[in-house]
């Protein structure tokens, strides 16, 4: 088995009396798509927060390549090569799109301090930029601004964002969400070539687009993971028929 | 320095605090309910203190003169609701900045047109003047005393309104979701005028208490206001406990440090350099003590997490 | 409706041609006067770096400017006492000298942006307003009971400091240097609205959580803008206190913080003449108007609710086709 | 509606005479007319035209602008004046701030300045120029006035109070200087300050047997009114400013009784001052007050010197402006070596004439009295 990319040990988090998640550990290997699914209220959100690190958990450990980065910020662990997209576009929307994703490519650089040359001049940030915007193709539309785009380019472009930052793992919150048929393939198939680049953590409830990616399914259920396994042991599983379903166990 | 000394000296700062309360009351009503900033409500105190001087000078009553402050207050209060304010709801801080900045400038100079240049008299009634006697020795202007009451009370008719009546729960709903309770029918532009004359005629009575014992004078709302400001920020914008607490800390703060600073300084400065050393800090000291809750809380005493 | 880049042009020409006409028809005044409008300029150019990148909504910009004029006050002082500023570490004398002043100026309130920045950027919206104003209300109560340099009366400098080769007292002269210093600041800002650090600024200011999630601060990313804001505010201080030849603790009061945010407002936010044009538009109002009527604080009221109600983009806004 | 009409007069002077073209004295009046401490400057200002007008003369120039209290307007103004009006003799500026702003930049210019109110003590000393004449009185002179009326009044623990600014600091120095007695308690107060509950009660524990104050404009205003709602009863002395025309009327019964000190006063005996007090009423329908009285001699001192000499000749107008041959409100004028005034000054008291309050003599405080810096003018 190979080693994972991205771990969580034992998470806990809550709110006053509401777990949260409570001893949730998961973890994401090389070249595949691990997908966490489960009812609203299920501590999906939560999981997320935690594993991004715009969250501090309660109990657990966090790993990156190895490296417990438990108590590093969001913005340490983006530079260690995590990367997430956002279930509502979190996307500058008076700007371009390429200068949304020189965005990325500048954090991935870790330099924002220039303060005289133009970014667009920047070759090698250009370069990066526009390689992510033409792998989830939007390269033609890149002098758009992103007001400008349709729901279904815009989430197109925080995949793109993602991808600047060349990170070793990927966190998807609810990719699909908002897109009809056709933007759904569309981005089904661009995530399924992704996970040749980086192993991706994803959190979707379109299930049709679960079903045809996952390489693995967790399932999530008041804060706990009841279940971890392929797709058709997922379907097989009683404890998921139960929890969706409520047949007697 | 005297226990006497102090404690009244505590009654100041009480008395200043509550008086603080009455404007910051309706600054962190209305910015909790219509998230708006503004910066023309010491120009509502003002109109107040000006409505109670000219129909105290008419009429020779001071009540009618409390009344008229109030309901002048709420009247200009409304019109600028709703031939101005009603437009920057939906409009960045900024803006609300800029545009109430502007409305200051309007009513000063409008108030200087109407009622000339020189400050205007108005004075405590007969009934409440002098001092009198508290336990202990202390003599106390009855008049301030007074104040507090009133400070007091309407702290706690807010607290009821707020808590206790149907307006409370329209206005604590509108805090936190105006379109809800516009799609359960209520008049949501209504309610916004409602709350803002409120305020107002807050602002207005603060003004024409302070009135009789301050002096009656254009631009006499912007020092207070700037007070109010540093309550509401303190106590958590939005949050009438919040205000009534951070008026009681910026009052006490303020009337003690001006009292006692200058004293601390005297122990280890020569007397001229320790007074206005002292003086100097003591006029620093809310600013200072916002500067540190803020860094503390970042929203205040009482205020919402971010 | 124009382009912005021939609004730019045509805003620098005019600041540039009517001086040049004053010279001619002899009215030193209205140079005078412009410089007054360029040096405003130059202190809502500072503010609209952090205000227009980086979205923060500052009412204590007055900090600033105030610190620049109190480095000219303070040097200049004690070069016309001939009293040392500082005996210790080693004797420091006051100066003459604009270029000393102006690095002085601009180093004392970088430090201040910084300490205040650091403390301020950990409140936002509202509060972030509010505890700018409270530095604000500091500044100036320390500066009036600051007995040693005027207190509340504040500094007369009698003559204006030197420029190496130039004679400032000459009005067309001291304005040439202001609109230099003008210009240079606007290159600087059309610079840093397009490089690496304004990309990034600006996207903290619309999405700061996506940036955080790129691997940058936007914590730290405000700060710089916050600090870069400042110093250029400073030396507009400084210019404004050898206008005046004089400083007070006016300088820092909250109505100067509001006239500030005033011109970036009129002129429009974020729009890189904007500024300029606000001030320039606020000047000859306070001009006109001050000669129509005695209360023509109503007039201005007026005005400043219009352009707020109804011109959204301020003057620029208002005649220009968005930049880009 | 007095308003109105003598800004139309004021238009209407300059209009004529500058069309008529004999302009031969062009006055530049830099004086506060909006926001708060208006009604000084509008008093300055009315004096002064009231003089201007009597005068009959058509060669006198007047061009007035509001530095509305901010040092940076006035400034800018004093520099309008210099450059733009071209104006040969500055006056008006009524603010102690303002004045060491745009005082000393105007007579290194060359120009004359006539202060109307305000007095800086660096201007009376080392500061003093020759084109510089005060025709009010320098800040300390009301305060010693004050202190020495303490000493004659058998005051011996006295409790002093100012706002933290120079002029505050320059009060208490004052009043120190003349007066004789302890000190119960010296307290700095907060500048625009509006409640004085703290230090009333400071005075009630102080043990003293009188209170001298420096708290001008609505200051003095809410400390009287609190002070006398608080019953501590002590006497109270103050300089001419809290108890001026303009503002007693918002004081009210809070004022009655209290000794301030002043130059002038409605009721000195003389034919000028019973002729400026009469003519003040008629045209602008209310009582002068302390500054409309120096606006009113600082005009008067201003044509007196048009009548010996011609303004560009510079040393002889000088000559002509130090001798100060006029008829001032105050009787007797003279000009010290630093060219501010050498005069008397008065107690007075408070007191309600029908349904006006206003001042009446009581007695003379500092006979002839000269100001304390004039040893330090090298002149």
């Amino acid at each position: 088995m190979a080693e994972a990319v991205l771990s969580a040990h034992g998470l806990c988090k809550s709110f006053g009396a509401v777990q949260a998640t409570h001893d949730v550990s998961i973890d994401v290997r090389p070249g595949e798509i691990h997908a966490v699914i489960g009812p609203n209220g299920a501590g999906k959100s939560t999981l997320i927060a935690q594993l991004c690190g715009s969250m501090a958990s309660d109990a657990g450990r966090v790993e990156l390549l190895g490296r417990d980065v438990t108590h590093d910020t969001v913005r340490r662990r983006a530079q260690a090569g995590l990367a997430r997209t956002f279930q509502i576009s979190a996307l500058a929307m008076e700007d371009t799109v390429l200068q949304n994703a020189m965005l990325g490519a500048l954090g991935a650089a870790g330099r924002p301090w220039r303060f005289l040359r133009p970014a667009l001049g920047d070759q090698d940030l250009r370069d990066r930029a526009e390689a992510a915007l033409e792998r989830v193709g939007l390269q033609d539309v890149r002098a758009a601004r992103v007001a400008a785009l349709s729901h279904g380019q815009r989430r197109q472009l925080e995949v793109a964002l993602a991808l600047t930052l060349s990170p070793k793992a990927f966190i998807m919150d609810e990719p699909m969400a908002g897109l009809g048929g056709e933007g759904s393939k569309l981005l089904t198939d661009l995530l399924s070539a992704l996970r040749a680049d980086a192993p991706i953590l994803l959190v979707e409830h379109d299930m049709d687009a679960v079903f045809t990616l996952a390489d693995r399914i967790s399932v999530l259920v008041y804060g706990q993971i009841i279940e971890t396994g392929t797709v058709d042991q997922i379907r097989r599983s009683p404890a998921v028929r139960d929890a969706y379903l409520g047949e007697g166990a | 320095m005297s226990a006497i000394l102090i404690i009244e000296q505590i009654l100041n700062g009480l008395q200043l605090g509550v008086m603080l309360f009455l404007m910051a009351a309706g600054l962190t009503l209305i910015f909790g309910v219509m998230g708006l900033i503004n910066l023309a409500h010491g120009s509502l105190y003002m109109v107040g203190a000006f409505a109670a001087a000219a129909v105290a000078g008419a009429t020779g009553s001071f009540l009618l003169a409390m009344v008229a402050a109030m309901a002048a207050a709420a009247i200009a209060g409304v019109l600028i609701e709703v031939v101005v304010i009603r437009r920057l709801y939906a409009k960045d801080h900024l803006d609300q900045v800029l545009a109430t900045f502007a409305l200051i400038l309007i009513f000063s100079e409008g108030v200087r047109w109407v009622f000339g240049s020189f400050p205007l008299f108005l004075d405590i009634p007969d009934y409440l003047s002098g001092p009198v006697s508290l336990p202990g020795g202390i003599q106390y202007p009855l008049y301030r005393l007074v104040l507090i009451g009133i400070g007091m009370v309407v702290g706690l008719l807010l607290w009821l309104l707020t808590q206790q009546t149907r307006l409370g729960i329209q206005i604590r709903a509108g805090e936190n979701d105006r379109e809800m309770i516009a799609a359960l029918g209520v008049n949501i532009s209504n309610l916004y005028t409602l709350v803002f004359a409120i305020g107002a005629a807050l602002a207005g009575l603060a003004g024409a208490l302070v009135g009789a014992i301050q002096s009656v004078q254009v631009g006499m709302g912007e020092p207070v206001l700037i007070l109010a400001f540093v309550v509401i920020v303190i106590g958590g914008i939005g949050s009438i406990q919040g205000a009534f607490i951070g008026a009681l800390i910026v009052g006490l703060t303020d009337t003690l440090g001006g009292v006692f600073l200058p004293q601390l300084f005297r122990l280890f400065l020569e007397p001229a350099g320790a007074t206005s050393t002292g003086s100097a800090l003591a006029s620093m000291a809310i600013y200072i003590l916002m500067g540190a809750i803020l860094i503390w809380r970042p929203t205040g005493l009482f205020g919402q997490r971010a | 409706m124009i382009p912005e880049r021939w609004l730019n042009l045509g805003i620098l020409a005019a600041l540039v041609a009517v001086p040049i006409w004053a010279l001619v028809v002899d009215e030193p005044f209205i140079i005078t006067l412009v410089t007054r409008a360029v040096i405003f300029a130059l202190a809502a150019v500072g503010l609209n770096i952090a205000l227009g990148l980086g979205g923060l909504v500052s009412l204590g910009h007055a900090v600033f400017f105030g610190i620049g004029g109190y480095a000219m006050g303070i040097l200049a002082y004690h070069a016309q006492t001939f009293t040392p500023l500082a005996e210790w570490p080693f004797p420091i004398d006051g100066t003459k000298s604009m270029p000393v002043i102006w690095l002085v100026a601009v180093t004392t309130s970088t430090l201040a942006a910084l300490l205040i920045g650091l403390l301020s950027l950990r409140t936002s919206g509202v509060y972030f307003i509010m505890i700018t104003l409270a530095f604000g209300q500091m500044f100036y109560y320390f500066s009036i009971s600051w007995a040693q340099y005027g207190g509340e009366d504040g500094l007369s400098i009698y003559v204006r400091n030197g420029f190496p080769g130039l004679n400032t007292l000459d009005p067309i002269q001291f304005f040439a240097i202001c609109f230099a210093l003008l210009c240079a600041v606007l290159g600087f800002n059309a610079l840093l609205a397009r490089s690496p650090f304004g990309l990034a600024l600006n996207a903290a200011r619309q999405v700061p959580h996506r940036v955080e999630t790129m691997g940058l601060s936007p914590f730290r990313l405000k700060l710089v803008a916050f600090v870069i804001s400042g110093a250029v505010t400073g030396l507009a201080g400084a210019l404004f206190a050898d206008l005046n030849r004089f400083v007070s603790p006016t300088m820092f009061s909250w109505q100067m913080s509001g006239e500030i945010i005033i011109f970036v407002i009129l002129g429009g936010v974020a729009r890189l003449i904007g500024p300029v044009i606000g001030a320039a538009a606020f000047v000859l109002l306070e001009h006109w108007l001050g000669g129509l009527s005695d209360y023509w604080h109503i007039y201005l009221g007026a005005i400043l609710l219009g352009v707020v109600l109804f011109a959204r983009g301020g003057i620029v806004g208002l005649v220009a086709r968005a930049h880009g | 509606m007095t308003k109105v009409t003598q800004t139309l007069l004021a238009a209407a002077c300059a209009a004529m005479v500058a069309t008529a073209g004999l302009a031969e004295v062009k006055v530049g009046m830099i004086t506060t007319l909006s926001g708060g401490g208006a009604g000084l400057g509008i008093d300055v200002r009315d004096g002064f035209m009231l003089a201007v007008e009597q005068s009959g003369r058509d060669d006198i120039e007047v061009v007035i602008e509001d530095d509305q209290r901010k040092p940076d307007i006035a400034v800018q103004l004093a520099d309008k004046m210099v450059q733009s009006e071209k104006v040969d003799v500055l006056t008006g500026i009524i603010f102690s701030n303002l004045a060491m702003a745009v005082i000393p930049s105007v007579t290194a210019q060359g120009k004359f300045y006539l202060s109307p109110n305000a007095g800086p003590s660096a201007l009376a000393g080392k500061g003093c120029h020759p084109n510089y004449f005060n025709v009010a009185w320098q800040n300390d002179n009301l305060h010693e006035a004050a202190g020495a009326y303490a000493n004659t009044a058998g005051y011996g623990n006295s409790f002093i109070l100012a706002p933290n600014y120079p002029a505050g600091q320059d009060a208490l120095t004052g009043y120190k200087r003349t007066y004789q007695g302890e000190l119960a308690g010296e307290i700095y107060t907060q500048l625009g300050q509006t409640d004085y509950a703290a230090e009333i009660a400071q005075i009630r524990a102080s043990g003293a047997d009188s209170v001298f104050f420096f708290l001008p404009g609505g200051m003095g205003i809410s400390f009287l009114k609190q002070y006398a709602d608080s019953a501590v009863g002590l006497p109270v002395v103050g300089p001419a400013f809290s108890f001026d025309q303009g503002i007693l009327q918002a004081v009210g019964d809070a004022a009655l009784g209290v000794v301030n000190t002043s130059q002038w006063n409605k009721d000195i005996d003389n034919p000028t001052n019973a002729a400026f007090v009469e003519a003040f009423q008629a045209k602008y329908d209310r009582l002068p007050s302390l500054y409309a009285s120096q606006g009113f001699d600082t005009a008067r001192l201003l044509i007196s010197a048009m009548e010996k000499a011609d303004v560009a000749d510079v040393d002889a107008f000088r000559a002509a402006l130090k001798a100060a041959e006029f008829d001032s409100t105050r009787g007797d004028f003279a000009f010290g070596l630093n060219q501010h005034p050498i005069q008397t000054i008065y107690a007075r008291e408070v007191v309600k004439e029908g349904d006006v309050f206003t001042n009446k003599i009581i007695g003379v405080a500092l006979e002839n009295h000269a100001d304390a810096y004039a040893a330090e003018c090298k002149m």
